[in-house]
């Protein structure tokens, strides 16, 4: 249940007996293939899914940079970011265990609407719990939760972000537990949820691994995802773990690294580049906490980052100096978000953008093949960049006058 | 192991032990609504220690911790508030493990549990803390001679059951139902199924979660339980302030002091179970 | 250059020099194969756009109608739509020309989106043309081509919609001919368009005719794809033309098929059930238009599909009984846009669920295998689809409440 | 070919060839700046019947043709207008094709075509059929004597030069510049560099879109062309509306009057070219 000094499984004990039991199917159903759930589940990602996503080659980048980026497009994915390979994995699973009732949270809204997507693609009831500040950043992603026939649950405490969605979704379950599971979104939560979400992301780096190996001819130099939770970071990663790849972990730097302990707030969600160790959701892992173990409020401009905890495995890897944490602020990711959008055609979440911000500064370290993990595309996003770019001077971006009104 | 003060409340019938989050909405307040508890009839005093992400507790309580942290309260503010209470029954510290974990200079919850001691706390619940992850935390209170109270919950059986029981000491917390914390209307079924799976144990069971009236303390009582556990009906009161009807104190006290007649009255309606 | 009594080039002598060249360019690079244009186009299509898209076995569409359903997943399509199989050749092909700058005119904004997106990846100049109703329909597109870097002409004549934006791109072009190429959007303009444009987006069939075999033993009984100006409409169908399978082009029935001749207004867009045929933008086709040959304003809530023509090739292939137009009003469309979206967890284009809306009402007669092209994914569309759900009685929608504020 | 009534508007010196759309913005007035723009000097006048698209069209005929439109300008009002003309010169109908080939109750361009000749049209524009697609037009003309104009581009080139010279008749249609139709400030270089390449043509040579003014007439013509065309430099005088300076009619018939000095100015600089 551990990884290195993280990981476990620290959850109020309503929970536990679910929690063997998950870990009981876990073993079954995806470490043995069980009623063949793992050729039901690949197919299903593969068909209702669309994977295998491409690796693509980054002309502009590449020649920008001077070496050979790749790019591993989870963007391509149904529902339009790589939350779908966890949600519909926990979700069949759930339906295998013979749960009816999937409950999930949501920070950006995209694990959300991936849930609500496999939900509906498998006929399964679904509950949404998102903070209310997110479900105002995020409409657009509020409404296709809807669209797919989820129920949604602003949670009003706190900030309201993905800190308190994931607690009140920890509440709900711990009522429901009997006929419910809970798809958390991230490589986060008690044992074995870490574990299984990246078991289930890890088709980014089994394909990325297989393709870069046709196009470049070799294994890559470096790989670059962004992390909050962490779930896309470990899909992209695990599978270059055992390789002699450098693996840089790119957190939300948000406005400042500074905290403000006594208002309770870090202003960024960088839990490995400056967290310290702690419990939180039923892990200890690397938190934002004050001096007295008190949860801090996070931030960045992209909700989808704004998580003051972390995977235990990254917080395991990071300590094992095998994965380089690294931080991006906000201007920088909105200068990524640009420059991708412009130069290459695609527009990646914000989450994402920090990855490409990260490869524009220390590109000169990164050797001669570098693949970037686009974890999701930017649609949910555009209202927020719009609004965040005209307050600030980003370089990158354009004129941003046609974005008000009076086209 | 040697008798507890714990285990001395549950010694002459059955306990009733009331819940309040410490600095809500002050340190002061918090020593007074205490002292009205204990003026009541509470045989153990559960007093919460706030932390941020209270993921078992309902909204009631959820409240009552932003107020308390929004009022500066800190694990050492809340350390020295226990020392000043000046009570004669037994202090149990509810919180969550990454206050205990993070808490002093060296690493583990050995300082917590030290400094706990010093100021006369006599065991702790940790919601977010089953007994696969205790070993440390047990440890420390062995050192310390200090009570570690485990949850049951409706949904623990077998092999759980017997996990907690070869860790729990004090009491065991019985949860009366699914879901958080929250004073409810009735009396879930649930308690006397959790409480006939724990029936060989020899170590006093407190039923929590929901018991608002008297009539459920009676009910309850009646059907086993050793005691009974009430938080959100008090911070309720708390929350509403001083009314028509009395001060917080007063009513506190008052709430306590029925709640604790009808423990007394489930107790007189059954055969005393053997105690040890 | 023709289409049985179809198409033909008429447009402008200035274009006509033009048009000479892109037909030679058009049979050397794309015919031919010329520089491995083709090879190039696959490859980028591949890794760029994320083909091949799946064809999903439906489940429960499939249960709901007792009958096989497969689905073409166009939606999963970089962009969101089958649009960039045609811009993405179109915009290479002009690169392998010389050209140095793009123009397209768009309707829902998908066309634009996938020409922007196609222009940032291959580094070149792009403008974009949209009525200044559809701007105001779509304005995510309308945000998503700027990040792109296209700029964007706002067109102001008539009811600003997309046969606007057509007039005044050929306008552009007329001035601009020289250096200039003209991605036209749909199977409709002058020669070599409509074949052309048929044959980058015949991938789509190519990919479902060898997808079906495999998956369903066999060639579908019926494929069915929505139809505006028609080019998923061909793309999906035109490998099929040679089977013995039924091809159903859903037209958008609007509110009413009753004309307002009067107002110079068809309520629908159905050119292929209603029209005359007559000369639009470059071809003889089937029109919306009055007893005096002037071209009716056209209407459907899904801006995609208001068009008043239709591609000389699907106008072609109705007179010969190959393809059988049928259509369903904006309530159908809506009905259908949320019956996919709760049962199957995919949130069709408002164009796509004109198609789930026929199925609907017709599953009896399309035999034991249907497949229906999902031409689009329906993210462009949140804001007009709950407006639009709002205003009517729709069986399938979700309570509607949640979407106005106060969340 | 036997002399047509626009070869002899060619005869006696450069022709001056304005342009309006018909019914802007009404039919009375129409038939009011026709007779002004004969009286000012036109040689021939090119008369458009408004449709929906047009395509070739810059803002300033679009509007106009919105404007007829909304009057309720149908093709059959359009041939009652001309029918009522009564002027000397010849009319030339400029329009796009689909409404050609929709009139009437048979297919093709026939019937519209008869109607023409009926009214007295003597010839046709069609910006939107290229040599490729004229053929039906083309030999409905011939049964009924009428020209076919056609429109020579900056772009075109070699083959489609000698495409156009093999169809068309009356005069051919020089396009000044690329683009839209529309009035420009300057003369468009382009212009001498396309009325180089019909050099040998044995059909007059007339050059519009863009000119506006005297000097832009006197030039062009001096540059060799047998005629100038001009439309939205009119279709702005009526788009203004009575004015101090004078009504609409006054102010066409003065600019009229303007550019056809213009032209002969021109002609009178250079060498007059043979004609047939």
């Amino acid at each position: 249940t551990k990884f290195g000094r993280y990981g476990g499984q620290y959850v109020p004990e309503a929970l536990m007996p679910a929690i063997g039991e998950l870990e009981d199917a876990y073993h079954r159903f995806v470490l043995e293939n069980e009623d063949g759930f793992m050729d039901d589940f690949r197919a299903r990602l593969r068909d209702f899914g669309g994977r295998p996503t491409p690796l693509q080659h980054a002309e502009a980048l590449s020649a920008r940079y001077g070496r050979e980026v790749y790019l591993k497009r989870e963007d391509l994915l149904h529902g339009g970011a790589h939350k779908l390979n966890n949600a519909l994995g926990q979700a069949l699973l759930a339906k295998y265990m013979g749960k009816e009732r999937i409950i999930a949270e949501t920070g950006a809204g995209q694990h959300g609407t991936a849930t609500a997507m496999a939900c509906a693609h498998l006929g399964m009831d679904c509950e949404i719990y998102m903070g209310e500040r997110d479900i105002n950043r995020q409409r657009p992603n509020v409404f296709r939760m809807r669209l797919n026939g989820a129920e949604l649950n602003p949670v009003t405490t706190g900030r309201g972000t993905l800190k308190e969605a994931i607690s009140e979704t920890m509440r709900d379950w711990a009522t429901s537990v009997e006929d419910t599971h809970y798809v958390i979104g991230s490589v986060v939560g008690p044992h074995p949820f870490p574990r299984m979400v990246r078991d289930f992301q890890a088709v980014i780096s089994e394909e990325a691994r297989e393709q870069v190996q046709e196009k470049a001819g070799g294994l890559p130099d470096s790989v670059l995802a962004c992390a909050g939770g962490g779930s896309n970071t470990m899909g992209a990663f695990h599978e270059f773990v055992g390789d002699d790849t450098d693996l840089y972990a790119v957190e939300a730097g948000g406005s400042s690294l500074e905290v403000d302990e006594a208002g309770g707030v870090a202003p960024n969600s960088a839990s490995l580049s400056t967290g310290s160790e702690g419990v939180l959701h039923g892990a200890r892992t690397k938190l934002l906490q004050d001096s007295d173990g008190q949860i801090m409020e996070s931030h960045s401009v992209s909700s989808g980052l704004d998580y003051a905890g972390v995977g235990p495995e990254l917080a395991h890897l990071v300590d094992e100096g095998r994965v380089t944490p690294v931080n991006v602020d906000d201007d920088g990711a909105l200068e990524g978000f640009h420059r991708l959008s412009q130069l290459e055609g695609i527009i990646p979440a914000l989450e994402t953008a920090h990855a490409f911000a990260f490869l524009e500064d220390e590109h000169e370290e990164l050797g001669e093949v570098v693949i970037v993990n686009v974890s999701g595309r930017g649609d949910k996003d555009l209202e927020s960049v719009i609004e965040e770019t005209a307050e600030r001077d980003i370089e990158s971006a354009p004129d941003m006058d046609v974005f008000q009104g009076g086209l | 192991m040697s008798q507890s003060r714990i285990d001395e409340a549950f010694a002459d019938g059955p306990a009733f032990i009331p819940y309040l989050a410490a600095g809500d909405p002050d340190v002061e307040s918090t020593k007074e609504y205490v002292r009205a508890l204990v003026q009541g009839g509470a045989d153990i005093v559960e007093l919460g220690l706030p932390f941020s992400e209270p993921i078992a507790e309902g909204s009631t309580i959820q409240n009552a911790i932003v107020r308390s942290l929004k009022g500066g309260m800190t694990p050492d503010t809340y350390f020295d508030l226990v020392d000043d209470l000046d009570i004669d029954v037994p202090v149990v510290c509810m919180t969550y493990y990454n206050l205990i974990y993070r808490y002093g200079e060296e690493e583990g919850p050995e300082p917590f549990v030290r400094r706990a001691t010093e100021v006369g706390i006599d065991g702790f619940v940790v919601p977010d803390l089953p007994a696969e992850e205790s070993g440390p935390l047990r440890e420390a209170c062995d050192e310390y001679g200090l009570d570690l109270v485990f949850i049951v919950a409706p949904t623990t059986r077998g092999e759980r059951l017997e996990r907690i029981m070869s860790q729990v000491s004090g009491y065991v917390y019985v949860q009366a139902r699914l879901g958080t914390t929250g004073a409810r209307a009735d009396v879930s079924g649930q308690t006397d199924t959790s409480l006939g799976r724990l029936e060989e144990w020899d170590v006093p069971k407190a039923v929590g979660f929901g018991i608002s009236e008297r009539e459920h303390a009676e009910r309850i009582v009646a059907g086993g339980a050793d005691g009974i556990i009430v938080g959100s009906a008090l911070v309720d009161i708390v929350a509403e302030g001083d009314t028509e009807e009395g001060t917080v104190a007063e009513r506190l006290e008052r709430k306590a002091r029925e709640l604790k007649e009808g423990a007394l009255a489930g107790a007189a309606d059954r055969p005393q179970p053997e105690r040890p």
